[in-house]
């Protein structure tokens, strides 16, 4: 580890007591999911690791490699193309006393255990008075901006936030996602986990000493005053980069990266609100039903008065993700469109 | 089998018989809502089962799962409260007759989804090998269950995985309202077996012993790390597919001839032919049972709903 | 037919040039589906339905009863329980010339097909370049209050408004089912047509002659003039009712019912909302990202300075649907919580 | 099988095998966005069974179809150019190599989704059968999305109603980085036919005669209302999963002894030994097949993007 990748930060982290001053390392988003797998692994004995192609090649995308290898194939194992088995396993063993963390290659294929992760995961808790814990992630990734065309580029976390019992998380760094993976893997709720392989390798400062983030609880990603832009996933970078836009011509704008949908961290948006009195939310999902159209309308409901413009949303268009990249662009959020509505916010 | 056994075994088809006919009764007095789906007429395969199995063995049951749930060690009265959806239930009321819970007896859900189950059973096998126990999980399911998706997906991963679960079919030879041989283009649904490699049996669900035999057998070949049986026992449902079904896709021939077959019929002539049982004492088991049914339902009549302040704990 | 049950009513049908005067009968909403489905199959034989359980018993539901004999086995197909395959086999026999109308028994078991409906019957005509139409109808019935418990009583038309490509109605009353339904079936698109178990024997008007109901245009059930309340499927009942008590109190209530969710005729919310300057939105489903939260925000974003009062939400609790009346009742919206509402966006 | 139609095939064998290679090289070149698979070392299965339809017949592919939509008559430059994403592709660049349609030739489809064509093309046999056509729609599936439970639901009800539907499993023994043997536990994929009551055939997959006539075999008891039939093809793919991927799951000697199998040299060899073909003949046929490439990529290369403004078409 190089030195200039190390520093000192103050960070907040649910294991400690206060914030405390730790060593960071910088890493990428993909090396810290696989500490944090690895950590975990290490950690409790009841966690393993189930999924398509995770085994000797460590994931389509690398977030399991080496951990066949370390913990041998009782604690990673590889599964047949079944989704709807995958996520059925996972809910089965969590059950009995493990902790599966089962990985869906794409978030389109959690369509195809959606009864599973519906109708069981979410439910068997509440059917059983609280009888049965089911401490399982369900770990995906989501997004387009790479070319995977119409059935590989979904982003449907508004489904499960629309769904009773479970919870669900979609961090936008490397720290969030080390910090909440742990968090989620020690849940005794089910949780399903979104990703974003478009961050896969960005890098961001992790804490060289354990770091749980709780859910529920937003991070202002930048400070502002004249309008609060809420962002999820890879579109935290979106929304950075329009700030420093909106800058030049002097709007201030504070990044609100919620982490976590369920529970999703209202103060935190309804504190900034009522300092910048104007909102953006942001998301890569389609904007018709949205989560965007939830914290929309929890503002109005919450915030009303401390409006001083509706509330604007920038998501994704109702299409299919289509392949060709001048089509994509055109579905995706971005910098224009987002600076586009902080302005109309703004009034200017 | 030692006789002592075969009496428990003929006593709980017997309790499973006056809980079903109990239910119809409250049932039709409009003391029950929803769905209700009886196995009258199954006691066979739940009792022969679940009675194979050894007390913190798991199992996963159907829309139909009331045998299974009694013949697992469920008590009655919290059992039948749930059916009526008190507070004293198995559940406190949230899950009904389709949805009950018995963890401390590893009744790990009568899942109302059909099919559904079928995952979570895996699941719960990968759990057990996970940890390295000696249990063995049952999943019941129906025959129109193994239509689904889910059926292959868990079946295929629980044979790849060797992992210790019995796949057992309750061959009613009917699904809701449709014939299986409408929906299906072989004869033995034991023969799927074959598409994962792995035993399947085909055993006659009204006779208990043949049921318990099969079980043990395949819990033997589980335990020993032998991986899944599939077990397909052909049965009958006496009742329509719910409380209310005006039953358009049978005959009352055919009914009837299923009736002649009674499973517990069979099993107490047996121990009376050999002279293990009296007619009279059987009288008297009938009775008992009669008996624990009316505490049941007096239990279960005497609680009270769920308070409907508890309605956001536990999601 | 009774003479007392025959009327003459102003109607606006997709089929007829202009208002008419036509003649009306009473039906139940049950009797209205069925009418629609026997006049389609009797119309066009490329028309077909396919489900669990539809044929010597008609459906569970009766919906279907008669048909069989009428058209053969062929024309009403009875399926296994295979709700992915009857997505499919609805979704492939409407790309060569077939109209098929899939019956999904319960609106929880969509999700066993949710990859066919979200990721082939939604987005095969926009992948192919609309070299493909899919004109296919995919009912179910959704609701809770009937004590089937948690796994019978979803609501989770939100996912479908938040899925690209499907059409999706949600009708209230048997003029609204018959119409809609007529018209589904001749969609070129795919529609999922959601109806209501509760609401099956409930009695209203169908007209004598052919009427096809429009997709994208609301209904207004009730005018009023202080608080418009949008409501859908089995609530509008309750809007209604809530109308009538809110008028003791000297409010008067406007009800709309959307009928269909996509498309959505935000127009003739947007000028009820203008005249009465507050809303409340009642639908059963989950509050949380529910289409109330799409409505809202859609308001806020068009009726900024219309709106005198935040826009409030009636939805059902983030539960799975208990079991017992006593929880269940606690967990559905009513006429109790909607008074409410109504009377807090009036300040009253 | 006539000496022309045997020309037909090898020539299409030919192009399919220089499609995939030049994908390749565009690849390589930075050309082509998102994840590419390829089926060198398949071909004797697109072409065989593709060329054993009639032209009004239909098809469902996979993500990795190139080869069944050239052997089903699509025309090489629009298909490279939807590979492209241009507008002058087949879908106007919406799909890309993962979702090719061409209606007119029956190319219903390749589906990105594994296993997610297997309900689709079920359902066009239900259409077929619905307008009682005489026509067939194949199914084309790898061996991992048999893993489905999508694959089961379709093939119970295929089965169920006798639709004119060929499910043919091209068996290249893995499934992205995982070997079949991993994730079964049958030797034949074959042999699942039994859960469906449909005869299941083991094909030489590297063999395009073979494959042809198993096809037609095939279609004819479909056309005949028969049913369906499920084909098992056992071949394998020369490049790895994707390109770009690093093939960790097998050994370089493996690749090396498939591609000795060959399905091109050995049916062109089969054409020289019996005299039909010279090795001349041969070398031209392969030049033509570059050249149309050429062709292909000269067009696409030189077509646009879409316009930005056609986004919302078609939802
Ligand atoms: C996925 C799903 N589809 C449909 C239903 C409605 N349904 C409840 S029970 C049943 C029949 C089940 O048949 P089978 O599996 O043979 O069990 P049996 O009722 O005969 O015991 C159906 C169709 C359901 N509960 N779940
Ligand atoms: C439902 C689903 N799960 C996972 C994937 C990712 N994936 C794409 S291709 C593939 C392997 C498919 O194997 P097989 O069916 O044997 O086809 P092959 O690639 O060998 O031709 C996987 C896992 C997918 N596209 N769809
Ligand atoms: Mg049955
Ligand atoms: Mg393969």
């Amino acid at each position: 580890m190089p030195s200039e990748a190390r520093n000192l930060r103050r960070i907040r982290c649910l294991n400690m007591s206060s914030e405390g001053n730790v060593t960071m390392k910088t890493v990428t988003y993909l090396e810290a999911m696989r500490e944090a797998m690895d950590e975990e692994l290490a950690r409790d004995e009841t966690v393993f690791l189930l999924g398509e192609d995770i085994g000797p090649q460590g994931g389509v995308f690398g977030s399991t490699r080496g951990l066949l290898e370390k913990y041998g194939p009782r604690r990673v194992r590889q599964t047949p193309i079944s989704e709807c088995a995958i996520i059925g396993a996972a809910c089965g063993a969590s059950l009995v006393g493990t902790r599966p963390v089962a990985e869906i290659m794409y978030f389109d294929f959690v369509a195809i255990g959606m009864d599973q992760i519906f109708s069981q995961v979410g439910k068997l808790r509440y059917m059983s008075n609280g009888q049965m814990t089911l401490p399982l992630v369900i770990r995906t990734q989501c997004g387009g901006g790479r070319g995977k065309g119409p059935q590989h580029s979904s982003s449907t976390e508004a489904w499960f936030v629309h769904s009773p019992g479970i919870k669900v998380a979609m961090p936008s760094t490397p720290g969030d996602v080390k910090g909440l993976l742990k968090t989620a893997i020690r849940d005794d709720a089910p949780v399903l986990f979104i990703e974003n392989s478009f961050l896969y390798n960005t890098k961001g400062e992790v804490s060289e000493e354990e770091c749980l983030i709780p859910f529920g609880q937003a991070d202002v990603k930048r400070e502002g005053t004249d309008v609060t832009i809420v962002a999820t996933s890879a579109m935290v970078q979106l929304a950075l980069v329009a700030a420093e836009s909106l800058k030049e011509l002097d709007i201030s704008a504070e990044v609100i990266d919620p982490r976590t949908l369920v529970p999703l961290d209202m103060d935190t948006i309804l504190r900034s609100v009522a300092k910048t009195n104007r909102a953006v939310i942001v998301h890569e999902a389609f904007t018709r039903c949205g989560v965007g159209a939830e914290i929309a309308a929890r503002l109005m409901e919450e915030a009303y008065d401390d409006l001083d413009a509706p509330v604007a949303r920038v998501g994704g268009l109702e299409v299919p993700m289509p392949f060709a990249q001048s089509l994509e662009e055109q579905v995706m959020p971005s910098v224009t469109k987002i600076v586009k509505q902080a302005r109309a916010v703004c009034y200017r | 089998m030692k006789t002592p056994m075969k009496f428990e075994m003929l006593q709980t088809m017997l309790i499973v018989r006056a809980f079903e006919n109990r239910v119809k009764k409250l049932y039709m007095e409009g003391v029950i809502r929803g769905t209700v789906h009886l196995s009258t007429g199954m006691e066979g395969v739940s009792v022969g089962a679940c009675m194979a199995l050894r007390p913190d063995d798991y199992i996963t049951s159907t829309h139909r799962g009331h045998g299974h749930c009694i013949a697992k060690g469920v008590a009655l009265k919290p059992m039948l409260a749930e059916v009526l959806g008190r507070a004293t239930g198995l559940c406190g009321g949230r899950g009904g007759t389709m949805h009950l819970f018995d963890v401390p007896r590893g009744v790990m859900g009568t899942i109302g989804v059909v099919g559904g189950g079928i995952p979570v059973a895996t699941g719960i096998g990968v759990g057990i090998q996970q940890l390295g126990q000696s249990r063995v999980v049952l999943c019941f399911m129906g025959d129109g269950a193994t239509n689904q998706g889910a059926f292959h997906e868990a079946l295929n991963l629980g044979s790849t995985w060797k992992l210790p679960v019995l796949y057992l079919i309750e061959n009613n030879l009917v699904g809701d309202t449709t014939p299986l041989k409408e929906v299906v283009n072989i004869e033995d649904l034991a023969d799927r077996a074959g598409a994962y490699g792995i035993p399947g049996v085909v055993v006659d669900g009204n006779d208990v012993l043949a049921v318990h035999r099969a079980v043990e057998e395949a819990a033997s070949r589980a335990r020993g790390g032998e991986g899944p049986t599939l077990l397909e026992c052909k049965t009958y449902r006496w009742e329509g597919h719910h409380l209310g079904d005006p039953c358009v896709y049978r005959t009352r021939e055919e009914v009837d001839e299923w009736r002649r077959r009674c499973p517990i019929k069979r099993f107490a002539q047996a121990l009376i032919d050999d002279q293990s049982l009296t007619s009279e004492a059987l009288g008297a088991l009938e009775k008992e049972a009669e008996a624990r049914l009316d505490e049941a339902e007096e239990y279960a009549l005497g609680s009270p709903e769920p308070s409907p302040d508890t309605v956001l704990e536990y999601v």
